[in-house]
């Protein structure tokens, strides 16, 4: 029954404690991995299934009736995400496996993966406003450990940056639920929904924009987001990839979740949309400014969680359906980017404009692996960002919010711009300094680690897959966006006893 | 009576204490919880065996305890008057006996006291440095400290093995 | 919660935040500590205070529970995270003997490059105007 | 770091020994009086440091022969496996059951699936300790 | 009675919390701050034996027990600190 | 019984401030250790004593027993790690007598 | 038409699979997309009694559906891409010499087609959108394809950014169009079009996006920069198709919203003409021959413009003929062009000399080529500025059109003629490094695609029946009232021959007297291509700026900022909104007091300490002082946890501390004193005045008792801290030993990572690359 709720959680959890146990036996490890992520990856699906027509799910943790215990809540958009999410991190396993960087490949990595995978499905699934603090400590956790393996000086220094932002946003947040069950007595969310709206307004209004703090730190918005670019990048590419997908959108699910279940009311619309217009602008400009290629992607990162914003501030069907399409586009993409610039620096020892150059004809495969998704990114047609960025400007045209419509266009042209600059840098012309690794531009280069190459490719081609599949995933987004907007079959299907 | 069985006891004796009652099942799970432990940590030392002496113990206790309030007394009183009596001193104190749990006892006891505190210990040849607060002559101190280690061996009184041998043990780490 | 209460967590947080805005590693570690001390206070006193929520014989109210499980377990987290930022604090030690979180160096180059591209523009503009006045000169 | 003091060396096993009947007692009764997992975790952790202070990584190596990463590994796994216990006695993970066992000498003992969950935690937290003084022990010169 | 007494010995205590913090924000040496430290610790210890005795539930003494067995272990390290480094 | 209890409670009390006080009043570090931690640990025991007289729970004596005994054992290793930092760091008070043996030990 | 499209996406794929096996002979697989383009439509067109339409669902909901039509306009749109593109596809076999690369250069090419076939073919404006973008695209794969060059770099770039931002706008507008009508349908648009304000701005928009995809001023100079593409790829996109998308959308639209938005016709007009004549005047200047085509192309798009913007029927008869005949006539002058840079390795006016007589049956069909583009008979290009001509001078409210387009025409008839002579012609004075006596005449093959289109425009030009129906049809699709007009090529002695006449002779007059005074004039007026370097500079600039304000790299403003944001925008909300909380009790013991107060000092200890190691003191004060108010509280548990976690961190602490200097460093943050001061009250204040006003809130129910009855029988505990811990929320405790397994695990995985000395042979970090970049600069 609904025991199945808690298996994205419990089954990449119980995984990553086998694998910490298992230590010994990398090949036993793996596929205990790479099971596990399986296995979540069709337990999401039939969720997803199951709440397709906007139901909800609820289960029980430890059987206790919510507000004594936790509950874990299945609507419409966290079984997307988790669709996503468990999809994503399957692949990057895989692609990190394939790495032939030891530190990635080696005992540590895995357990700390699966634990990440465990926290991002506990905080798409959580009802409770505390839980979701430990699920994002869970996730946040694994990831100080994530971005720092390896332990590289570059990586300690940015870690650092990284962590040091994170723990704040962390006692943020503790506070917030302090402060939160200070005000109403409850930390489910389901009933905080309903007595939130009974109390005081501005201290309810304060409380909803000091979730947004705490979660816009995470999600990056402006001015929240400096410490993404000095941190991402140092990481290792697969672990880049899976935050550049991932992590953010935690944070973006988060603030969706918050405003429009506790805060429902629309009353941070005007700030969302001010913040989603200079969140884009910063971004794309922060990325303009750039000469690495995992910088530029960084950078856009936050340009594109601005896009979320907006959706999200317009308080419409339309616009969170909108959100909630291009949250998932902005995953498969995103995390595509980022493997095709993991591969890029193994083939060639850097990700430096300056150092690259011409390799579109050395390699042509990278090449339209780039390509597509950097298209789809900039929101070129046919690709999924087309369709993402369409329905934002529709969504936002059709209540007359012409100004962050303008902005949108505006920095979607930046942005292919950007993306441009990405590929004339790296697989046109040539080198301006020679790359580290001398051979990486002659045809007698050596081939890049297959399993790399495969996963990078899937993930390519599920963007592509899901410019085939846009109409029934528009009506999903749609779906999901009307229980977002209208939480009372969410609020019911916890509260009833 | 080895040290092992008073280890044991102790272990033992705090779980009962813990549980706050006397009671079979308390024992029995002090026990088990005692063997479990000791067998979880070994001693990093070598174990050296020691009798003991109820009656010799207690006279040890009385008079240590004395001493304490004793020092106690005297140093409220140092510090509720504004002379300065303070005559402070390091003094080396040769101990006799060459059983490192013996000495440690005997350390201890030093520092508990108000006015004086162990501030090292030679392990080769068991000589105490004892910081005083109020030297009142080398020889003087000495000896009440060498007082407090015959005590101390009356109610711990060294069995089985000759102390030279636990001497050449005494310092070292397994 | 009492004024007092307020006001501790008040100087717990300002401290808290006052050290996280230095550059040396071992003072944001500690900032971070006094801070965390500060949102496990708060986080307490969201709740009733009482006696101990032990369930016995005896008179009063008891505490409310709930806070103090939540910050148990944020007190922790806390410290579960703030070990290992001690253990990054060890290795950047190791591997820099720096203990000062230095700027980032993509970014300050970037502020250079447009302070200098800045400069050199106005340069520029500065020959133009000269030359772009041949009236003057014939 | 560690200057020999032969009263702690000699003290620590005492000390250690009891501070680890201690954390056990805190385990077990953590359920009807202030412990836990958590806190009797910790005090197990503290005495590792002690033992660490006294005997330096030799010492605590002999004491705990297992590797952090393997208790903590178990410890995790006890935690998540007493949760999916629920499935079996309930109908949701983490559901609890209480047992009363009647045992010779004993008398009955009475105990919640809550305690081999505790047990998980207790083992996390020694693992954790064990992993710190592995992390920053090391014996380097200053 | 003994509400009296308690609540005497617990001013005493707090007197004595107090003057053990100014000399902990005095300057001094580092051992001086460890012993200040150490006292402030056996002074909540004692305060907690107090509260006991004036509530007469021993649920605080778990407390103690970790005071008397682990208290020195913080105390400990730091001089062990610095008697290495010189304070 | 009661007149007992309240008499250790408050001189334990009482010994805790005279060794907050002695923190103030000397000059010498290990003078201020003397003071500070020997009285406190004799009050703590006094007090100890003081509140096990009136527990209402008879069980709780033994626990504050065994409070008692860990505290005689790890006090004075506090003391004894402490003393000997401030000595080996040359913190004691340059009044301090050596004696020859104390001496020799001090310059190795 | 959805089996073309998947037809040339099939094409492109076997070419780029093929493309490294068969060398240039691929761009002959590529031949067979524009070659069913050619079929079908052939097929298609002879068979149709109505439009033939077809449509694929997509996305209904959001009106993205694949809708095809067929019309008249769209057989004209279809016949060139498809006609053109056969002949392009064989002369660039010809064109290219061996290399690299023309596999991908032809799925490219062939991609373009599809694209350009779907966009003339799109009912749905959406759909429409996205075949633009495509060209756009692969158009900018394409002038890019020589890649090594640097200016190829740049052109493409500069086409793509003109293109797809005027794209990006366009989309706004379409969208903008599409709610104002409720459809997007193109066909129901202009069915029932709307004259909402909305739908006013939103033709704008697509106005725009229109003009920079025909290049029409000020966005013209993509179009000449775009000439470092190969000439084929000019040919095909530059001259005979993508150009005209933007025509092709303004000629949809034209005829149905000319009259009902005001501003149209005015601005269509101004800024056709403006383009006809900058791109006239500016191709005289022109030394290199494909540039001299280019501003030449950009001055006849404007003049198209003017022709089909104005919505007139006669206009639009006279559009869709000039449509046809400059797509024919262009396409086969740039490829002589290109086979004259074939064969004399150069483009440079100046240095050509002789060519006429090395080359004679190029420059014959050259000067074919040239004279239709000057309109005169009795060729095709002289047939459809006649009836442009015509149809002008019958509306005598548009003179000034009627003017700007015979000035237009005498330029044209100018850069034809410096063409033709600067390319074939004997210049005595021959140059610096002249060309041409050595040149070979090109290969049959290669001169066939060019030739075929000269006699078209020769053919057609003799007898207008053979396109009449198609430039009729396509104008009857357009604007049913443009039925009655045919294509002739004598429309007897009136006004349009005589100005045609003049343009003549006033444009062989300009050629042999470039008015060198003029065009001083015009040098100082701020041209579009600075403009838009400027522009660029400037984003780039902006960005550089606005980043490095931004992104300061230091730890302690990030911070800063965030605390700053996490008070005021709270604290306002608070202030502002909230009713200030009465009813405080001071403290619940003066033991609280006296705690909170050592606490309080404990935590200014933390930030006056001088050492670490007093610091780190302090901070475990705070801790134990911390223990004591959870005490106080009543929280055992709490103060337990607290205590031993202390100690431990004291202990992790100082094992750290041993490493480090004792005294901290003097460091000079970013951040003043007086500001981190600031931040730091402020944050005291908002967490300490939070919590005393969420605290005072009149809360429901409260759970607390519910826990506090339910632990011991439900539970099985007494400590009800506990049971919440265990079992009530053991799902957070389960969270909690999670986290701190994988601290350990991080912990272990810190120390058993290589040693930072072997740091070199590691993958270099990027930022380690740039590092040293940044070092080297
Ligand atoms: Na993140
Ligand atoms: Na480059």
């Amino acid at each position: 029954m609904n025991a199945a709720v808690v298996l994205p959680i419990v089954l990449p959890l119980g995984a990553g404690a086998l694998s910490m146990a298992l230590g010994r036996w990398p090949r036993l490890r793996q596929s205990i991995g790479l099971g596990a992520l399986l296995a979540t990856i069709v337990v999401s699906v039939q969720l997803l299934l199951r709440v397709a027509d906007g139901t909800v799910l609820v289960s029980r943790l430890g059987g206790w009736e919510p507000t004594v215990g936790i509950v874990l809540v299945v609507d419409l958009f966290s079984a997307i995400m988790l669709v996503v999410s468990s999809s994503m991190l399957l692949v990057v396993l895989v692609y990190a496996i394939g790495s032939p960087r030891t530190d990635v490949s080696g005992a540590f990595f895995q357990p700390v993966y699966l634990v990440l995978a465990a926290g991002v499905s506990a905080c798409f699934l959580t009802g409770d406003l505390f839980n979701l603090f430990v699920a994002f400590e869970i996730t946040l956790t694994a990831s100080y450990v994530l971005i720092t393996f390896g332990g590289s000086r570059l990586q300690v220094r940015h870690g650092m940056t990284y962590i040091v932002i994170s723990l704040l946003a962390s006692t943020l947040f503790i506070t917030a639920v302090g402060l939160t069950y200070a005000a109403v007595g409850t930390v489910n969310m389901a009933e905080l929904a309903v007595r939130l709206a009974e109390i005081d307004p501005g201290l309810r209004m304060a409380l909803g924009v000091f979730f947004l703090v705490v979660f816009g730190i995470k999600a990056a918005i402006f001015p929240l987001f400096f410490w993404l670019p000095d941190s991402y990048p140092v990481a290792a590419s697969p672990v880049t990839a899976i935050f550049a997908g991932l992590l953010t959108k935690v944070g973006v699910y988060a603030i969706i979740r918050t405003q429009t279940l506790m805060f429902s009311d629309g009353e941070a619309s005007m700030l969302l949309l001010v913040v989603a217009g200079l969140t884009m602008t910063a971004g794309v400009f922060g990325a303009i400014a750039q000469d690495d290629v995992k910088r530029i992607l960084s950078f856009h990162i936050i340009s594109q969680i601005g896009y979320m914003i907006f959706g999200l501030g317009l308080f419409t069907v339309v616009g969170l359906a909108a959100t909630v399409f291009y949250v998932v586009h902005h995953i498969i993409v995103k995390t595509a980017l980022f493997l095709v610039g993991g591969l890029i620096e193994e083939g060639t020892g850097t990700a430096a404009l300056s150092r690259l150059g011409g390799l579109l004809h050395v390699r042509p495969m990278l090449a339209a692996l780039f390509l597509l998704p950097a298209l789809s990114l900039a929101g070129i047609p046919p690709f999924s960002g087309f369709i993402a960025k369409l329905t934002l400007v529709q969504a936002g045209l059709a209540v007359g919010s012409y100004a962050i419509v303008a902005v949108a266009i505006f920095v979607s042209a930046l942005t292919l711009f950007s993306m441009v600059k990405i590929w004339s840098g790296v697989f046109w012309g040539a080198p301006e300094e020679p790359p580290p690794i001398a051979d990486a531009f002659e045809k007698s280069r050596r081939a890049l680690p297959r399993l790399m190459s495969f996963s990078t490719g899937l993930v390519v081609a599920a963007s592509l897959a899901f410019v085939f599949a846009a109409a029934p995933l528009w009506e999903l987004g749609e779906t999901a966006a009307a229980g977002l907007i209208d939480p009372s079959i969410y609020i019911e299907a916890v509260r009833t006893p | 009576m080895t040290r092992r069985f008073i280890i044991l006891s102790w272990l033992a004796a705090v779980w009962v204490m813990l549980w706050e009652a006397v009671t079979w099942a308390n024992v029995a799970g002090g026990v088990v919880v005692a063997i479990l432990v000791v067998w979880m940590v070994p001693s990093h030392r070598q174990e050296t065996a020691v009798g003991f002496r109820p009656l010799a113990a207690v006279r040890l206790v009385v008079y240590f305890l004395w001493k304490l309030l004793e020092a106690s007394a005297k140093l409220t009183w140092e510090i509720f008057t504004p002379r300065n009596r303070i005559n402070a001193a390091v003094i080396s104190v040769p101990l006799t006996s060459r059983v490192a749990g013996i000495v440690t006892v005997v350390a201890n006891m030093v520092s508990l006291t108000p006015g004086s505190v162990t501030i090292d210990i030679d392990p080769e040849t068991m000589t105490l440095f004892i910081h005083v607060l109020h030297l009142r002559s080398v020889e003087e101190d000495r000896a009440s400290v060498l007082y407090l280690e015959s005590l101390t061996l009356a109610a711990f009184p060294p069995s089985a093995f000759p102390p030279a041998v636990t001497a050449i043990g005494g310092g070292e780490t397994r | 919660m009492t004024f007092v209460l307020a006001l501790t967590v008040a100087v717990l947080y300002g401290t808290g935040a006052y050290l996280l805005l230095q550059r040396n590693l071992s003072r944001i570690v500690i900032g971070l500590g006094v801070l965390g001390h500060g949102a496990n206070l708060l986080l307490l006193s969201a709740g009733r205070a009482g006696r101990a929520p032990i369930i016995g014989d005896g008179a009063g109210t008891y505490a409310d529970p709930l806070p103090q499980a939540l910050a148990l377990t944020a007190i922790v987290i806390t410290f579960g995270v703030s070990a290992y930022l001690l253990a990054l604090v060890y290795r950047s030690w190791v591997l820099s003997q720096s203990d000062e979180v230095e700027d980032d160096v993509e970014d300050r180059r970037i502020a250079e490059m447009a302070t200098r591209l800045a400069a050199a523009q106005e340069q520029a503009r500065e020959v133009e105007t000269a030359d772009d006045d041949p009236d003057a000169v014939s | 770091m560690i200057n020999r003091s032969l009263v702690l060396d000699v003290l620590v096993d005492l000390v250690v020994r009891t501070a680890l009947v201690f954390s056990l007692f805190l385990l077990f009764s953590g359920h009807n009086a202030p412990g836990g997992g958590f806190i009797a975790g910790l005090v197990a952790g503290i005495s590792i440091v002690l033992r660490y202070i006294a005997g330096g990584h030799a010492g605590v190596r002999s004491v705990i022969g297992v590797r952090p990463e393997g208790l903590l590994g178990v410890g995790l796994s006890v935690a998540v496996l007493t949760g999916m216990l629920g499935w079996v006695w309930g109908e949701a993970f983490l559901e609890s059951a209480k047992f009363e066992v009647e045992l010779p000498v004993l008398g009955v003992v009475k105990a919640t699936s809550a305690l081999p969950f505790d047990i998980g935690v207790f083992l996390v937290v020694v693992g954790v300790a064990l992993a710190m003084i592995a992390a920053l022990g090391q014996e380097e010169e200053v | 009675m003994m509400t009296t007494a308690t609540t005497v010995a617990l001013g005493l205590l707090l007197v004595a919390a107090v003057l053990c913090m100014v000399r902990m924000l005095r300057m001094g040496s580092m051992a001086d701050r460890i012993v200040a430290l150490d006292s402030l610790l056996l002074v909540v210890a004692s305060g907690l034996a107090v509260q006991a005795a004036r509530t007469g539930d021993g649920l605080y003494l778990n407390v103690m027990v970790v005071v008397a067995l682990l208290g020195f272990v913080g105390t400990g390290l730091v001089a062990l600190f610095i008697e290495r480094r010189g304070a | 019984m009661e007149v007992l209890a309240a008499i250790l409670l408050v001189l334990g009390a009482f010994l805790a401030t005279v060794a907050a006080i002695g923190l103030q009043r000397f000059d010498d570090v290990l003078a201020r250790m003397h003071a500070a931690t020997k009285p406190a640990t004799l009050g703590l025991l006094l007090i100890v004593i003081g509140a096990a007289v009136v527990l209402r729970e008879p069980g709780s004596v033994l626990k504050l027993l065994l409070v008692i005994l860990l505290q005689m054992v790890t006090a004075p290793v506090g003391a004894h790690l402490v003393g000997r930092a401030a000595i080996r760091s040359n913190q004691a008070s340059p009044d301090t007598f050596f004696d020859a043996e104390s001496e020799r030990r001090r310059l190795d | 038409m959805i089996l073309v499209l998947l037809a040339h996406l099939a094409v492109a794929g076997v070419a780029a699979a093929l493309g490294g096996r068969m060398g240039r002979r691929v761009l002959l697989v590529g031949a067979a997309a524009p070659t069913i383009t050619t079929v079908w439509l052939a097929r298609t067109a002879t068979a149709r009694p109505v439009d033939v339409v077809e449509s694929l669902t997509w996305i209904p909901a959001i009106g993205l559906d694949l809708d095809f039509r067929l019309d008249g306009f769209a057989t004209l749109m279809v016949a060139l891409i498809g006609g053109i593109g056969v002949l392009v596809f064989l002369y660039a076999w010809k064109y290219f010499d061996e290399r690299e690369g023309l596999g991908r250069f032809t799925s490219y090419l062939v991609i373009f087609a599809g694209a350009m076939f779907g966009l003339v073919t799109a009912d749905n404006l959406l759909a429409l959108f996205i075949f633009w973008e495509l060209t756009s695209i692969t158009s900018y794969l394409l002038i890019g394809f020589d890649d090594e060059s640097a200016v190829a770099r740049a052109g493409a770039l500069q086409a793509l950014l003109v293109t797809g931002a005027g794209g990006l706008v366009m989309l706004g507008g379409i969208v903008l169009l599409a709610q104002a009508a409720g459809s997007y349908s193109l066909s129901a648009i202009l069915a029932d079009p709307p004259s909402t304000p909305s739908a006013g701005a939103g033709l704008a928009l697509i106005l725009v996006g229109a003009f920079t995809k025909s290049a029409q001023f000020p966005f013209h100079f993509w179009l000449p920069g775009a000439m470092s593409a190969a000439t084929p790829v000019s040919a095909f996109l530059h001259s005979a198709t993508m150009v005209k998308a933007g025509i092709y959308l303004i000629a949809r639209l034209a005829p149905v919203f000319a009259g009902l938005i005001v501003w149209w016709r005015p601005a269509v007009v101004v800024v056709g003409l403006a383009t006809m004549l900058v791109g006239g005047w500016r191709a005289l200047a022109q030394h290199d021959l494909k540039l001299l085509l280019a501003q030449g192309t950009v001055s006849q798009l404007g003049f198209i413009v003017v022709l089909v913007g104005l919505g007139r029927p006669e206009l639009t008869f006279a559009g869709m003929a000039m449509i046809l005949a400059h797509a024919v006539f262009k396409a086969a002058l740039f490829m002589f062009a290109g086979i004259v840079d074939h064969q004399a390795h150069t483009r440079d006016l100046r240095r050509l000399t002789g060519l006429g007589s090395r080359m004679p049956a190029t420059a014959w069909a050259a000067v074919l080529a040239i004279a239709s583009m000057a309109g005169i008979p009795p060729l095709l290009g002289f047939v459809s500025k006649e009836a442009a001509l015509e149809a002008l001078v019958g509306e005598p409210q548009w003179w000034i059109v009627t003017a700007g387009v015979v000035v237009g025409s005498a330029l044209t008839v100018a850069y034809g003629l410096q063409f033709l002579w600067g390319t074939f012609g004997n210049k005595p004075e021959g140059g610096s490094d002249p060309v041409g006596p050595e040149v070979d005449a090109p290969n049959a093959l290669f001169l066939a695609p060019p030739l075929v289109l000269v006699g078209l425009t020769v053919i057609a030009g003799l007898t207008p029946g053979l396109v009449d129906d198609l430039v009729g049809g396509a104008a009857t699709a357009l604007d049913p009232a443009a039925a009655s007009y045919h294509l002739a090529l004598w429309h007897g002695f009136g006004t349009p021959l005589a100005l045609s006449f003049a343009a003549v002779v006033a444009g062989a007059v300009l050629w042999r007297k470039p008015l060198g005074r003029l065009r001083n004039l015009t040098r100082r007026a701020p041209d579009a291509p600075s403009v838009y370097a400027a522009m660029v500079t400037g984003i780039n600039r902006l960005a550089d700026r606005v980043t490095s304000t931004m992104q300061s790299g230091s730890l302690p403003v990030y911070v800063g900022v965030i605390l700053t944001v996490a008070v005021i925008a709270p604290g306002f909300l608070l202030v502002r909104f909230g009713t200030a909380p009465t009813d405080l009790a001071f403290a619940s013991s003066s033991v609280q007091v006296v705690t909170a107060a050592l606490v309080v000092a404990a935590a200014f200890g933390t930030i006056i300490a001088q050492r670490r190691l007093g610091a780190v003191l302090f901070l475990g004060g705070v801790g134990y002082g911390v223990a004591v108010l959870f005490v106080l509280q009543g929280a055992p548990d709490l103060a337990l946890t607290q205590l031993l976690v202390e100690t431990l961190a004291l202990a992790l602490f100082i094992l750290v501390l041993r490493l480090l200097p004792s005294q901290f460093e003097i460091v000079q943050s970013r951040i003043r004193r007086l500001a981190r001061v600031g931040v730091a009250v402020g944050v005291g204040l908002l967490a300490g005045g939070f919590s005393l006003w969420a605290a005072s809130v009149e809360r429901g129910p409260s759970i607390a008792d519910e826990y506090l009855a339910r632990a011991l029988p439900e539970g099985g505990g007494r400590n009800v801290t506990n049971v919440i811990l265990t079992d009530f929320r053991a799902f957070d405790t389960l969270g909690e030993i999670t986290v701190l397994a994988v601290v350990a695990m991080g912990a272990m995985a810190l120390i058993l990572a290589r040693h930072p000395d072997d740091e070199s042979d590691e993958p270099t970090s990027p930022a380690a690359g740039s590092e040293e970049l940044g070092r080297s600069r």
